[in-house]
């Protein structure tokens, strides 16, 4: 039987889908840590009232926390955006629309991710005055 | 038993817009959907439309939505509704040509596409005996053979309702009965169909299409099968 | 006709308990990415503006806002749980999406979210009625 | 009306497993083909087929071709034609491996090779005991035939016309001409310009009320060419399998009792060893259908109703495979689990589950006998040409093929898996056949009025201005089909059914229909297919009521035994111009086997 059988391996097809798909899988197990732990200091124990300006200089004095936040931007805006690009795509089917579609996404992508990563590097704006 | 059927109607030749049309009638709690919709066209309105032939399960004719769910109207009986209020409509995602009936070719389409027919260049045994294949092999791919093609499965698929591209749980169960056939050697073609924009990886693991096979097929691991194929390059 | 609009008459149609577990992890996914979209923005004030992050804060105290955020924690919650459920199935279960199992976890899903939840609600419900 | 014109070389119709097979062969042969079929291919009843296809490959254990003729010529009560029936056994074991290398997916035995299980009739033909001669995928043969023929015909660039049910064949001169088919999506006619045609439409087991066929099996073939004045051949010749679900008639495989199940009284007897003591309840179909109806006649049904019990739960089976002496292949005793049956009769289970609210591994089955296969049909010959006459002219350019034609390589009652085989042997013929000869022929020109019959046919059921339902006179008939011209018949009852069928054409011309539409007006079609059933209701009780002997399934109870002097031939009806039933005779080719008695 042995030259019939098959050698039970292919070389993996490699597609954009297929890698955006893995990347949802790891960005989701990383965002469980990063998010929740997040949410549950911000929105639980912490509670708007107490969040200001000086809260929120007081934790990126902490490199490790800014690290945090950033690793917390990166994940969640990127796995976010290309969950949203996912939903999109059933939506919109020409692959010109399509197209359209990841330009734009990718754009608010950028200016988003920038935005935060500039925050997060800069501090809170005139924070040596304090 | 009384039963009131709420039946989705719509013809083209008279109708601008479909609309519902309620019938009351006897029914046994045995009674399969299938044959309230004969009553019905036999003896309230024979304008009725709706596919039917083997009336056990088997040919994948008479696929629809009853009371919300994908179902073959010949396999679900009135007492496991558990409601005499039966609602009935046409299959979601594919045109309505008449009543119940929609039209199957675009599904078919995309069944075709996944290359679903065995691929053997290799010369049989010398013999011309059959090709050798264990138990254990056959088994492997065994719960897609069984596959009717009623349609079930990719119309309750909701991004096949929004995407009619999306290749559809049918057609990755008809690629997955082949893929992990070790007889067959078009894997790699099939694969690579599959990965690309409307393939595998289209599935939200939305699990209606196996919550609603008739075959009672796991599709859904099927599919996850599939997109793990196509992600590590093992067949096993 | 498969479309948009036969999309959303499924969605709200069609029954069965993987197809609402697919709602629920689409509504939280698009719902938690509406909010980080506005919050790192607003966060972002902090270094380009910051008369307007104190806007936004002040905006956030408010009842309604308090009331929205509760209902963020779930969906963090629930699309981390539901969204860990399928990477498990997949990666490392295929056999578990099948029929029985599969309708099972949909249910556990939801159960083990709102264990979740109801602590962090009652402390979030707690600052409410303190704050007002 | 709008109509389209079509031209290819060859035209079939209908894509079961008959249908499919042609179109391969045709297409391969390189004559341009079309396939038109009412239903989408995969509906075809083919894939309600269970059981197994039968061939001689001795993988268990020792078997013959040679075995496998003598077992369906005894099957068929000896009026199968027996150069046919050689030629088909001869044929299997190749064709078998031939759909094995399309992919077919068979179980298989430890050892890699296709699974055989014992079906009623085939045996040893040393001890007599059953063989296991049928191969099978579960119990889902037909479905995995249908599937596999299907997907090759989509690799081989097969064209298909589908929902479109023929209505008329055209002859010019005795020649095939053309057929004529309406498009059920949109009610236009299309007229199909060919010279070569295949029938592969099915059987009609819609004629009864109790039946394992589909809705759709309403012999629309063999009526059409009936009415355009060509035979049919052993029309009264039709077999009720043992096994219906008891009220729905859904067919439990033969494959139960191959497995070891037994069919039990109301008593509690295993009665099949008083009917056919060496094989029991693995005695030909006619055999077995008999016995349970003579156990219900006698008042043994379960609490006196119309039905027994087949019972396959695993104790009954091992107790009875231990009277029985039954041996695995490897010389050990056959015991079985439930996860075995499980395994083997997964569809089974799951109808009795469906359709019953039972598990058959805890509770026995109510079964019935169930109308199921027409031995009749269309005559041809080995090449699949039809024949016009009892002298064998052949129709220049007509084949048929599959359950609607006769070879006659089932006789007076088809063995199990027999009929799975035939479709693929014979199938294949017409492909290869019709290829030849319409690659060697020309077109005839197509007559202007070509459609007009169908047209007129449809019309005048479209335009009827009576009150009758189709639905009340499809019941009278089935009811009236079921009750004397089923299992047992007398001359009285026959006398009976034969003027309810002429009164019901009577009444079927006041017919009502409430669609008058174009888009699937499947009301219009299931009309014109009641018009087929009724005209085979009437051969099939005119042929029954002339044959006065009992052979295979067709049982006189005023005629109970077996007449080879007078009726040792093979029947042949006409529709006449003005109506009437002619019936003549022709005689049955034996080769090797002359005819003896029959015990099982
Ligand atoms: C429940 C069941 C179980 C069986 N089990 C077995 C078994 O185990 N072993 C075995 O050997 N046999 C078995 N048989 C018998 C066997 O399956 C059938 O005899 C065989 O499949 C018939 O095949 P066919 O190709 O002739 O016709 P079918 O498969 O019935 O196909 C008929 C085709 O003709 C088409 N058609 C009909 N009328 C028209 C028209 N007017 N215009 C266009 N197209 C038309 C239909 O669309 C269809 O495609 C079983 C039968 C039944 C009912
Ligand atoms: C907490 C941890 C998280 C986990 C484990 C997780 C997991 C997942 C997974 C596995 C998917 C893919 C589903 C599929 O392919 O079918 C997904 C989709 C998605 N996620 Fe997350 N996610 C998490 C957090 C987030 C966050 C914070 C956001 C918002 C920014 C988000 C937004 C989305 C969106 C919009 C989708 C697409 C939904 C869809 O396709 O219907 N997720 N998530
Ligand atoms: S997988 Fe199941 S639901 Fe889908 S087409 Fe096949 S049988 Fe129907
Ligand atoms: S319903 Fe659709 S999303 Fe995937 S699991 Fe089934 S194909
Ligand atoms: S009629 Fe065949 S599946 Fe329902």
């Amino acid at each position: 039987m042995g030259a019939q059988r098959q050698p039970r391996v292919v070389q993996p097809p490699r597609t954009f889908e297929g890698t955006a798909w893995k990347w949802m899988r790891y960005s989701g197990i990383l965002l469980i840590p990063l998010a929740w732990i997040h949410v549950l200091i911000k929105d639980v124990l912490v509670g708007v009232h107490q969040i200001d300006l000086t809260y929120v200089q007081r934790t990126w004095a902490f490199t490790l926390w800014r690290i945090y936040d950033f690793l917390l931007l990166a994940f969640a805006l990127s796995h976010g955006m290309n969950g949203l690009r996912q939903v999109l795509m059933d939506y919109i089917h020409s692959p010109s629309g399509r197209s359209r579609l990841n330009w734009i996404l990718f754009i608010i992508w950028l200016i988003v991710l920038l935005m935060g990563a500039v925050a997060i590097l800069g501090g809170v704006k005139g924070a040596e005055a304090f | 038993m009384q039963v009131t059927l709420k039946i989705f109607r719509y013809n083209p030749e008279k109708d601008s817009a479909p609309h519902y049309e309620t019938y009351t009638l006897e029914a046994e709690p045995t009674d399969r959907v299938l044959d309230l919709l004969e009553k019905v066209k036999s003896y309230h309105d024979g304008t009725l439309a709706f596919r039917r032939s083997c009336a056990h399960g088997v040919c994948g004719s008479d696929a629809m939505r009853i009371n919300g769910v994908n179902r073959l109207a010949c396999k679900v009986l009135v007492k496991d509704l558990g409601t005499t209020n039966i609602t009935i409509e046409p299959l979601l995602g594919l045109k309505v040509v008449k009543d119940l009936i929609v039209d199957m070719e675009p599904f078919f389409e995309n069944y075709r596409k996944v290359l679903p027919y065995f691929i053997n260049d290799e010369p049989p045994p010398p013999d011309g005996r059959e090709r050798l294949q264990t138990p254990e092999e056959r088994e492997r791919f065994d719960d897609t053979t069984k596959c009717i093609l009623c349609g079930v499965c990719t119309t309750s698929c909701p991004t096949f309702w929004a995407d009619g591209q999306y290749f559809g749980p049918a057609a990755i169960v008809n690629a997955h009965r082949f893929i992990f056939d070790s007889r067959d050697r078009g894997a790699q073609q099939r694969l690579e169909i599959l990965a690309q924009d409307s393939g595998v990886f289209r599935c939200r693991t939305a699990f209606s299409c196996t919550e609603a096979c008739p075959r009672e097929i796991q599709i859904t691991k099927a599919i996850a099968e599939v997109k793990r194929a196509i992600l590590t390059g093992r067949l096993d | 006709m498969s479309g948009p609009s036969t999309a959303f008459k499924g969605y709200i149609k069609y029954r069965g308990y993987g197809h609402v577990a697919f709602l629920l992890h689409r509504l939280t996914g698009l719902g938690t990415l509406l909010f980080l979209l506005i919050h790192i923005i607003d966060t972002s004030f902090v270094y380009f503006w910051p008369e307007g992050y104190m806007h936004a804060i002040a905006l956030y105290r408010s009842t309604p806002f308090m009331i929205g955020e509760i209902f963020l924690v779930f969906s963090v919650i629930y699309h981390g749980v539901n969204g860990l459920r399928i990477i498990y199935f997949d990666m490392f279960r295929p056999d578990l999406w099948e029929r029985e199992t599969g309708k099972r976890s949909v249910i556990w899903t939801l159960i083990i979210s709102i264990v979740l939840w109801l602590p962090a609600a009652l402390i979030m419900v707690r600052n409410i009625l303190v704050h007002h | 009306m709008t109509m389209q014109r079509h031209q290819y070389d060859v035209v079939i119709v209908g894509a079961g497993g008959a249908g499919l097979m042609a179109a391969l062969y045709a297409t391969k042969k390189g004559a341009k083909t079309a396939v038109l079929s009412k239903l989408y291919p995969t509906r075809s009843h083919t894939g309600a087929a269970q059981g197994g296809i039968g061939a001689a490959l001795g993988n268990l254990e020792e078997d013959h071709p040679e075995w496998h003729t003598f077992d369906t010529v005894k099957g068929s009560d000896y009026l199968g034609d027996q150069d046919a029936i050689e030629f088909m056994c001869y044929q299997a074991p190749a064709i078998v491996y031939e759909l094995e290398h399309m992919g077919l997916p068979f179980s298989r035995t430890p050892d890699g090779r296709i699974a055989q299980r014992p079906f009623g009739g085939h045996t040893n033909n040393r001890t007599g005991k059953p063989v296991r001669r049928a191969c099978y995928a579960a119990d889902r043969t037909g479905h995995m035939i249908l599937q596999t023929l299907y997907q090759q015909s989509i690799k081989h660039n097969v064209t298909f016309f589908n929902e479109f049910q023929v209505l008329d064949l055209i002859l010019v001169n005795g020649k095939v001409a053309g057929v004529v088919a309406i498009d059920i999506a949109t009610g236009t006619i299309h007229v199909f310009h060919t010279k070569a045609v295949v029938f592969a439409t099915g059987g009609w087991g819609r004629l009864w009320e109790i039946t394992s066929n589909a809705y759709t099996l309403t012999g629309d073939g063999a009526a059409i060419l009936f009415r355009r004045g060509l035979p049919l051949e052993d029309m009264e010749f039709y077999q009720f399998h043992p096994t219906g679900i008891y009220k729905l008639g859904i067919l439990i495989t033969e494959g139960v009792r191959g497995e070891g199940g037994v069919l039990i009284n109301d008593k509690g007897e295993r009665f099949m060893e008083r009917y056919a003591p060496t094989v029991k309840d693995l005695a030909s179909r006619d055999v077995v259908s008999r016995a349970i109806y003579i156990e219900i006649k006698e008042g043994r049904g379960i609490n006196g109703q119309r039905y027994v019990y087949l019972d396959v739960r695993p104790e009954t089976v091992n107790k009875y495979a231990a009277i029985d002496g039954r041996t695995r292949p490897d010389g050990s005793p056959y015991v079985v689990t439930a996860e075995e049956l499980l395994q083997k009769l997964p569809d089974i289970i799951d109808f009795s589950r469906t359709y019953l609210g039972i598990d058959p591994m805890a509770e026995p089955i109510p079964v019935q006998p169930t109308a199921h296969y027409a031995m009749g049909g269309i005559p041809t010959n080995i090449k699949a040409e039809v024949l016009a006459d009892e002298k064998g002219t052949v129709v220049p350019g007509l084949y048929a093929a599959g359950e609607t034609a006769c070879v006659s390589v089932h006789g007076a009652n088809r063995l199990g898996t027999n009929s799975l085989l035939d479709i693929v042997v014979f199938g294949k013929q017409a492909g290869i056949h019709a290829a030849e000869y319409a690659l060697g022929t020309d077109f005839e020109p197509l007559p202007k009025d070509a459609a007009d019959f169908a047209i007129s046919q449809l019309e005048t059921l479209r335009n009827s201005k009576g009150s009758e339902r189709i639905a009340d006179i499809a019941n009278e008939m089935k009811r009236v089909m079921m009750d004397h011209v089923g299992v047992f018949r007398t001359e009285e009852g026959l006398t009976e059914a034969l003027n309810t069928i002429r009164e019901l054409k009577e009444r079927y011309k006041h017919i009502h229909l409430d669609d008058r539409g174009k888009i699937f007006n499947t009301e219009l079609l299931s009309a014109w297919e009641l018009g087929n059933l009724l005209d085979l209701a009437e051969v099939t009780t005119v042929s029954a009521l002339a044959r006065t002997e009992s052979r295979g399934a067709h049982w006189r109870e005023d005629y109970p035994k077996r007449d080879d002097k007078n009726w040792l031939k093979h029947t042949l009806a006409w529709k006449r111009e003005n109506g009437e039933i002619e019936l003549r005779y022709k005689p049955v080719v034996i080769t090797k086997y002359p005819p003896k008695e029959r015990v099982y």
